[in-house]
């Protein structure tokens, strides 16, 4: 028997598979597939105080072993959220979720993840100081570090919860941002979120995205998301979520050998929306094929 | 509802330079309304393509494309027996429960293809089907004799008068006094816009945007209505006249 | 008639295709495949002022989409370049050659650059400070904008052919990198270097690379590289020299139009000996295609 | 001199539960010497993936390789008829210009195939073949019989002893007590290692290393020995004894 369940700060998760947030609304779009409760949990679309609509469209593109995104945090509002959301989502999702938080400022953090503190559906709260999509700081918080600890001590003061920072890998030292938020009193670290990029459209002469540039994510990004991971997991004693172009259970075992307790998948669930139920099926198999009982026991083993 | 599934090529023939027909064989249950679209994996492309449905019936698909970057060539290139990976059943799709009694549909280039189902399906309600086909050029034009084969009064516009009426739809709708009390309509941005303008009646109206998962779950393809945000892939593509915002 | 060439700081080349260094050796492999005199030029490997062997073995992974490195600069040492390559490369290539020099101090870069700058063979000077695979310097260098600027001076006060800077895309902040250089005096910015990426080996639970962390590049890092040739384009006057996962003459002329004024092509020369002399063919059928007639008119173009 | 081509796959057959044989049609006027191997281009794949030489003639190629990840399990599931794109002619291969007079041949798991071309060559050359085949156990061996098929003598090592002489390929070459000159040997680091310590015999070992290229552009591959830095693709895979540094 192989033993796939994993622990987050106190929070056990059934397996290490989370979709990551913006590639799984809050649930509701996956219902008609398969049953998510087959997940470890979910992080869902990164939530702000007001509703957004978000960036002009187009705001996808193509990039062949990943895409692009420029979405800029579309999301109903953290009050919407609770209303209707997290309501709607009880009725089909019976573990705890993780809430992904966005803000521009300070306040607009503490002021979610109080709210959402509140909400006993709520295992986690994951805050995302690194969404490249929009313009009032957004990303700025996640490449200085004393601005992503200055996020994260006002969480902290606000939520009994445990909070993960979210990290962008737009930077040039990402430890020294991790251990700016561990020392804060972050309760883990997530990463990473979407690298910085473009494509032009060369018949039309202009940028796919019509913000110019946007998130890049996929496949394309694992050996660079991977690297992160293990190099925050060593520098830091809290537990990493590892997430960056995760498609198949032989990545998130990758993942996991680099540091990551647990381990998001994002991208791959738009193309291929059986992405998540397929690793957490195929998990068993691959542990026992590579002589591994519990999954946890190879949380960064690699030396 | 929209599910994934295989399926199997049996024909895929050009019918123009540049536009194709391919039809598949596969579960056909999760579609529900005349222009939703499936989503297609390729090879070597990371995201999806969406293409309208043509036609469809218990066991089959036919879908008309316009080879216009690497992923529709790469469907040319494929050949009755493969297998493409198709999520089915995604967006609205035009909804035929309205009062109208006298329906226009108007196509323009590869938006043609959607209305030859809605077509069958007006028909089949026992309503006269008038459709106006716009194109570039008279190499360009599709689908006319399928219409009329299906019992359509058909009207076609190219741009350059090589064929039909010369001018856009709105030419042609204008030129033949075209009697009608709804339309519906796909077709590029500034044809939709256009008849838009130049119509009274109400109708409905078909859009595209890039698309990451085409089932509602990135908010890639979201627009702005009068009744407020909706998803081109799961609330759309199909909009009511009286909802847009240009 | 289709007009590939493109101009470098006055040096003419009669298209922008370069193979790019560490990728092409100082030219010889190549030559069993084709006459390399169709290329624009070529950067030959990474030059220092002693020889080395650079790290220990295994020192490439597959990525899937691209692949990583940590060569760690193995190279003969400048004077036996000047002594046995450059002689040899004359042979069999009329052109101007691109010199890439690297170094682990200031002093051992200009002490490089003023010996290549003798040599008429060389077009140009490509200065590498941003090499992640070696230990005491390297990449420093192209991570700190004072760092890089000390190099460019110290270099441009030996040479009298122009200076390119070829940075790290590890950054927070690519166009404050560029902009030191320029002022410095850099008559260009070559970009991108490679990623910093890791694989782990799963069956043997250790990284694939001895050195565990290298360079991440191909195909996969294209919208990373195309994202900071549009920034760097637009913030500085001085020209850039793409480079990062090109594959294509489409993405050549995608690089182009994001603001390259001449397209290094890096690792699909390993894995398709003919990818630079296909892409060479290939320019004036899709320049037609799109309407190009002078190719140097897209420089840019991009609103 | 090493050369890009397609080549046509003859046949695709398992030796044993891991280990399968392939044949290819196409230009082998590249190829030079036994012990050279070709770097093959796989879908969805970066990087080629090196193979050596089993054997070939004037029209064909024969490669033996372990499904060990990736890449070759999808060779493994490629069908007569399709095609794969090579460099051949690579690395400097075994050279039989020396005057030993009875050399031996010692292959350890897939270092055993590029030994297989050597044979013939060396039989060619009128000299006696000795082989040595090391295994882990009996169900892993392969091309005993086509050794002897070619006139070797061959004995054969198995780690658990299930066939032949039990222990290392050096266990066997002291058991039976083999007379020889010279060796020629390919296999895993360790058996080239323990055959390096345990003969006296001048000899060539062939070895691997993990490639970016294959052609010698990347110095991806390259090792010390005693007379400088060699590039494993290009100046190997096979190193003489004298010049390993371990
Ligand atoms: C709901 C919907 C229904 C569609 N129905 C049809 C149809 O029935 N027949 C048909 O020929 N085409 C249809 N399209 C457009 C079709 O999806 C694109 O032409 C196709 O994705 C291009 O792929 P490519 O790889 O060949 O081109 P690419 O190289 O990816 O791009 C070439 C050009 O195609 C356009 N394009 C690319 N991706 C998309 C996308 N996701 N959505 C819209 N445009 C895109 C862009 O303008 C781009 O310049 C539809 C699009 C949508 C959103
Ligand atoms: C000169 C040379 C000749 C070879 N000849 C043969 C042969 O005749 N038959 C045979 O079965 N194998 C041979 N190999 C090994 C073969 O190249 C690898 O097994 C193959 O590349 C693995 O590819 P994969 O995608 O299946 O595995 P991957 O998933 O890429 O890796 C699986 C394992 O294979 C090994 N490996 C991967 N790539 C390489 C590489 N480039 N070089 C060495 N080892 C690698 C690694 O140890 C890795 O753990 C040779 C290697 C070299 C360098
Ligand atoms: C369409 C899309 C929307 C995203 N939205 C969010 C978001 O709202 N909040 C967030 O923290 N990350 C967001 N992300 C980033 C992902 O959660 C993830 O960090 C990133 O995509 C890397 O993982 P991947 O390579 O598996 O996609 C989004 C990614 C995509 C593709
Ligand atoms: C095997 C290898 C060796 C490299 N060596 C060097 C080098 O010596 N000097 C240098 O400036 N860049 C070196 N690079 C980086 C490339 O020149 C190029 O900047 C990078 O690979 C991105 O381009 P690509 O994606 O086309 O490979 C090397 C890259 C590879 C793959
Ligand atoms: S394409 Fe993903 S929500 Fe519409
Ligand atoms: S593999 Fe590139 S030099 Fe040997």
């Amino acid at each position: 028997m192989t033993d796939t369940s994993v622990e987050l700060c106190g929070l056990k998760l059934d397996n290490p598979v989370v979709p990551a947030s913006g590639t799984f609304g809050y649930g509701n779009e996956f219902r008609e597939f398969y049953d998510i409760n087959i997940l470890g949990s979910f992080s869902f679309k990164g939530t702000t105080r007001e509703a957004r609509f978000g960036n002009p469209t187009p705001r996808i593109a193509e990039c062949g072993a990943g895409m692009i995104n420029a979405v800029g945090l579309q999301n109903p509002g953290i009050d919407a959220v609770i209303r209707e959301e997290l309501p709607r989502l009880k009725t089909f999702f019976r573990k705890p979720v993780i809430a992904n938080i966005s803000g521009f400022s300070v306040e607009e953090y503490a002021y979610c993840c109080e709210r959402i503190d509140r909400q006993e559906q709520v295992g986690l709260i994951e805050v995302n100081v690194s969404c490249p999509n929009v313009r009032h700081g957004g990303m700025s918080f996640g490449t200085c570090p004393d601005a992503a600890a200055e996020v994260t001590r006002a969480v902290k003061a606000v939520t009994t919860k445990p909070v993960f920072i979210k990290l962008s890998p737009n930077v040039t030292d990402i430890v020294a941002i991790a251990r700016a938020c561990e020392e804060a009193g972050a309760d883990g670290i997530c990463l990473i979120n979407t690298l910085l990029g473009m494509r032009i459209d060369i018949a039309r002469r202009r940028p796919v995205i019509a913000n110019t540039m946007g998130g890049f994510s996929g496949a394309a990004v694992f050996p660079v998301a991977l690297r992160m991971v293990y190099q925050v997991a060593r520098a830091c004693r809290i537990p990493v979520m590892g997430c960056g172009g995760v498609t198949t259970a032989r990545d998130v075992i990758e993942m996991m050998m680099a540091g990551a307790s647990a381990v998001q998948v994002g991208a791959a669930n738009l193309v291929n929306p059986y992405a998540s139920k397929e690793i957490v099926e195929a998990l068993p198999g691959e542990m026992e094929r590579l002589g591994i009982e519990k999954l946890s026991d190879i949380i960064g083993c690699i030396e | 509802m929209y599910k994934k599934g295989i399926y199997k090529i049996l024909t895929n023939e050009p019918l123009t330079d540049a536009v194709w027909r391919m039809t598949l064989a596969g579960d056909t249950q999760w579609i529900s309304a005349p222009g939703q679209f499936v989503n297609i994996a390729l090879e070597g492309k990371y995201l999806r393509r969406p293409i309208s449905i043509c036609d469809y019936d218990d066991r089959s698909i036919a879908l008309i494309y316009k080879v216009v970057g690497g992923g529709t060539e790469q469907m040319s290139r494929m050949l009755p027996g493969e297998t493409l990976d198709l999520l089915t059943g995604l967006g609205n799709g035009f909804s035929t429960k309205n009062d109208a009694r006298r329906p226009l549909l108007v196509g323009g280039g590869v938006g043609v293809p959607p209305l030859y189902n809605l077509a069958k399906k007006l028909l089949a309600e026992g309503k006269p089907v008038q459709v106006v086909l716009g194109f570039n050029t008279a190499s360009e034009v599709f689908y006319e004799e399928e219409f009329r084969a299906l019992g359509c009064e058909v009207a076609v516009s190219t741009v350059d008068g090589s064929r039909g009426v010369g001018g856009f739809v709105t030419t042609a709708i204008a030129e033949r006094g075209l009697d009608f009390d709804y339309f519906y309509a796909c077709g590029p941005l500034p044809m939709l816009h256009a008849l838009y303008n130049a119509v009274e009646q109400d109708g409905q109206l078909s859009f595209e945007e890039r698309m990451g998962c085409g089932f509602g779950a990135c908010m890639g393809c979201s627009c702005k209505t009068k009744y407020g945000y909706k998803r081109i892939c799961k609330e759309g593509p199909v909009l009511t006249k009286d909802e847009i915002i240009w």
